[in-house]
């Protein structure tokens, strides 16, 4: 699921007044929880115009799960105690693999090493690789190749083992 | 100076008023009904009363009540706003027997201009265009009524003598139409003036609401302050009121504000006032009526003007002269003012509850009037006008780009408003091009729920 | 037109970019660090990106983060703001090589005027008043710090040459003062600016500080558009600035308006700017500094000239050239900001936390700009500037009426903030009168907390 | 006590950041409580300009108890289950005399009949007399003599029996 998509749905549940949204797919699964409905009933009601020309949706108070794509303060993924996430470091486009000629530097179910290279986030044509922190094995590739991505946003998740 | 104003009042034309006494260092006394307990103005005036249940007869329309607050709480000034009492001329009248200054045109100026047929016989004396219509006191048959509409020609609007809001309003397109709606006119007249005359006015399709403010002190001067375009109407509501009015030429401008200064020179009236004119496709325009007091809509001439008319309104009404002649008069740039109704906006119903999240737009030429914060209920009892949001810039395109961005940020949670019709109408590509008449809003009525000519037209007739 | 546009800023600064960007039509990408994602610029834009973690050097003065998202995200234009990148010469040139738009001048003029005695030198030849100071290109040893004292006659101010904000700025009033307070202030610039290099300047007493806001397009046009004072200091914090300077006669005002805009015309400056003078009390006025992005204060000039100087920075970056000459440039009323900080208005001490019951006052000539809403959590991380009261009105005494009832309105609880200090300040008969200079605060400090002359004094130095 | 003394109570509590106060003298006793405290530490710090220069305070939700002084919305007096109040039918000054030179209607202590007069409401110059809406005993008069009452204001304590 990319993040338009998931801005998509964000801006769905708040001009439908959806308070949460879960979606499995094979690429995983997106639980979006609005902490409050402040948008809901009033100011959009069915019929408001189309987005570009609606409400910001502004904030009511921070909710600890407030609609945001990616990033660190995304919808929470669900992580079992002995699983890690790979964040990204910086802001930046997600590759795979080091040229579009290449093979991604993993795919899911591998095991990795410490301190190996796990894929590249690519910020001012400069290719930064991004390492395992931990040995493991790569249990969900959560990001697209070629996606844009943001400070801390969760990239994978590895499972020690 | 005043010793201390009573604001007979409530909603955001109190805070107007108690800001304004704030800035002139007059006291205030708030004046409420139980329902209003826990309103903004009762809470922002120096002094507050209980004068009496919600219902607005027994409270905001209770003069006894409100006298007895004047007096009993010493104040020597009252300022009436806009509708309850405002335009009643007993309530002026009572004031200045009970000694208190009220803030206002005088008694008789009031009657005068609320008697409709008078007001015409007397513009036409004047040399002001009125509309063709019924002649001399107007007519209570439906027989005399017949005879004036064949003279005038159909469609005709048929209006109570007396009348406001819209009440006893109804457009007939022929005579079998006359016959069968003039007596509900009446009926519905009767009921709320107590009143049977009517009279008939020649309608004009197309029309504009175009108005002037007026300025007079006690001296006899008088200017205006340009123009507002209110052709923005729902049924008996203006919803967007802006100025200057987006066809006028100055020629016009001038010829149409000198009418304005002619119809309220020509009575000897003082303080504020509005004179409403149609304006018809062709250039013509006729007056309509004369409103004797602020309106709703007087920010969009303080923007373009930069006057404070509610403090000249309390600077006239103390005996100080007008400080400006009509030549100094100067307008820049455009200013469209948003009503904010409490109701849904698709189907037009009041919406009242508990106000959540309120956030307000803010910044450059973004003025925000409202009496509303965050945990306030819209009591049922009321007009559901909550917030006016007015937009001033350089240009109109430039204030409607401004307005598209403060109506994004305008959270209001817990009811329902009309800000996403606003939204529709700024993106509007007739509302853009300023082409629009007082028969604009039809095209947003729910297709459902159309409502019948004579309901949409009433709105030519919006205080 | 741009396509797209990075804010890199928050608060304020940022709501108000957002607000111009929407009013042209731009999509905007605003930037945040962790600390801000729940902030209200971060919801305003139409995308946002997290660039790094609470302290400002890993995110809001990370220069490769802000660049990434700019070109990730597909804009072609970044505003800085103020305050954080806006100033960094090589910041504005990065940006420039990534082929993106940077909103200000060009990054040789902000090395420029970033090196203060070469600015200095360069204001001279152009026949601009500079103080007496130190010549060529400033001391780094006392002997030669206590030489210029001794030509200059004390007391004498220590500046950095890199400097900004206060820092490494100090007052001698004698030469052991000097060879005291030398080193210690030559320390702070090493530490803030990584130079040893400072200047002296000749310290004026009962000096204002009075500023001239330029604008110039890219085809060397320049206009000023008028000044502001910014005397109300406390320490590195301008904390009132107002238009006009209740002092500046129309004669000086033109003079010094023609030095400002010969300063910036001088370099072949363009985008806002600020000439910064110190106006002493026999009339005679010198420059101090030139800042070469919008300023805080840029309101109170918006609202005297009726420019948009946010949208103006916008449009003379994207080529655009200047609409108007100087001789058009008029000025109404007088307008008044008030800086709303998040501190102990008797400790002054910052004062973070969780805003409840925000109700931000409203109405005529009342403008508000802030990034508060009911529920933010005001960070540790960050400048305590939580919004800018700005008030218009007809004269200063009208302004300072209407800025009373608009701060009595005002209504931030959950943390503490200075709105007493300011009434106190406005129920002051010297700040009535107009009669103060940048030492005007120093009476409102706690007494037993009173700063020493140099900490006060700094304050000389407010950007 | 008078309104303007529960005024400046009020002022007081808020100012300060008390929640509930209560007095009780000779005259009666006053319980005001604050449903929130919103100005208590934050917009008010000691040392804040005398009220004339004061932020004003706007009520936050609308309290149960909000402090206003006198009217239906006053602090809440406490009645037992077989005790009733006289309130006042419109805005006015309270008088328990016909005149100046006349007995007070009625004491605390006295018994009345229902529609018997207990004091007059003066408005515009008018004497409105004010009945007793039940037979009973006065146990408590609240306004004082010449006090500038509004509608609905709670004038005595009448107690069944």
């Amino acid at each position: 699921m990319e993040v338009r998509e998931i801005k998509s749905l964000v801006v769905l549940m708040n001009e439908y007044g959806i308070i949460e949204l879960e979606i499995e797919d094979k690429k995983g699964k997106v639980r979006l929880v609005r902490g409050s409905a402040p948008n809901a009933e009033a100011s959009t009601a069915a019929g408001t115009p189309a987005r570009a020309h609606g409400p910001t949706p502004l904030p009511r108070r921070p909710a600890p799960a407030a609609p945001r794509s990616g990033g660190p303060i995304a919808a929470p993924i669900e992580l079992a105690d002995n699983q890690i996430l790979v964040e990204s470091p910086m802001v930046g486009t997600f590759y795979r693999a080091a040229s579009p000629d290449s093979e991604p530097f993993v795919h899911e179910g591998d095991s990795v090493r410490k301190g190996q290279t796990v894929c590249i986030i690519e910020a001012m044509k400069m290719m930064n690789e991004v390492e395992a922190t931990a040995a493991g094995r790569v249990v969900r590739i959560i990001a697209e190749n070629g996606q844009a991505v943001e400070y801390g946003q969760a990239l994978m998740v590895l499972e020690a083992g | 100076m005043f010793k201390k104003l009573l604001v007979a009042n409530r909603g955001t034309i109190a805070i107007r008023i108690i800001r304004a006494c704030r800035e002139l260092g007059i006291p205030t006394v708030a004046v409420f009904s139980t329902a209003d307990k826990d309103a903004l103005h009762v809470r922002m005036a120096d002094e507050s009363v209980c004068i009496g249940p919600p219902a607005a007869e027994d409270s905001y329309l209770n003069i006894p009540s409100i006298l007895s607050a004047a007096l009993t709480y010493g104040a020597d000034a009252v300022h009436p706003g806009y509708g309850f009492l405002s335009e009643n001329g007993d309530f002026a009248e009572a004031c200045q027997r009970s000694g208190l200054q009220f803030v206002g045109p005088r008694a008789r100026h009031i009657r005068l201009m609320g008697d409709k047929p008078r007001a015409r016989r007397i513009m036409k004396r004047a040399g002001v265009p009125v509309l063709p219509g019924s002649e001399g006191k107007g007519v209570s048959e439906v027989r005399d009524a017949l005879a004036d509409g064949k003279r005038l020609g159909f469609p005709v609007l048929i209006k109570a003598a007396a009348g406001g809001g819209g009440k006893g309003m109804r457009i007939a397109r022929d005579a079998g139409e006359l016959e069968r709606l003039f007596p509900i006119a009446r009926g519905e007249s009767e009921a709320a003036f107590s009143s049977r005359t009517m009279y008939l006015e020649k309608y004009l399709e197309r029309a504009r609401h175009v108005e002037f403010q007026i300025l007079a002190d006690n001296h006899r001067s008088v200017i205006h302050l340009g123009e507002r375009d209110c052709s923005i109407q729902r049924r008996h509501q203006k919803v967007i009121e802006e100025s200057p009015c987006p066809v006028l030429t100055a020629r016009l401008r001038e010829k149409m504000g000198k009418a304005a200064v002619r119809a309220a020179e020509v009575v000897g009236y003082s303080n504020v006032g509005t004179v409403e004119f149609l304006l018809a496709p062709d250039g013509q325009f006729y007056f309509i009526e004369m409103n004797t007091r602020i309106q709703v809509e007087h920010g969009v001439t303080e923007m373009v003007t930069s006057t404070d008319l509610v403090k000249e309104s309390i600077r006239m009404a103390m005996g100080e002269e007008l400080g400006i002649r009509q030549r100094a008069v100067t307008f820049k740039g455009a200013a469209i003012e948003f009503r904010i109704y409490a109701e849904d906006p698709e189907r037009h119903l009041p919406s009242p509850g508990v106000v959540s999240n309120h956030h307000p737009p803010g910044g450059l030429g973004v003025r925000v009037e409202t009496a509303l914060y965050d945990g306030y209920r819209v009591p049922v009892h009321y007009d559901p006008l909550i917030a006016k949001l007015i937009v001033h810039s350089d240009t109109r395109d430039l204030a409607m780009a401004r307005a598209r961005a403060a109506l994004r940020e305008y959270l209001i949670d817990g009811i329902k408003t009309n800000i996403p019709l606003h939204l529709k109408i700024l993106h509007d590509p007739d509302f853009i091009r300023g082409d629009f008449a007082t028969d604009f809003l039809r095209r947003y009525e729910p297709s459902s729920a159309r409502p019948s000519d004579a309901d949409a037209l009433a709105a030519e007739k919006a205080s």
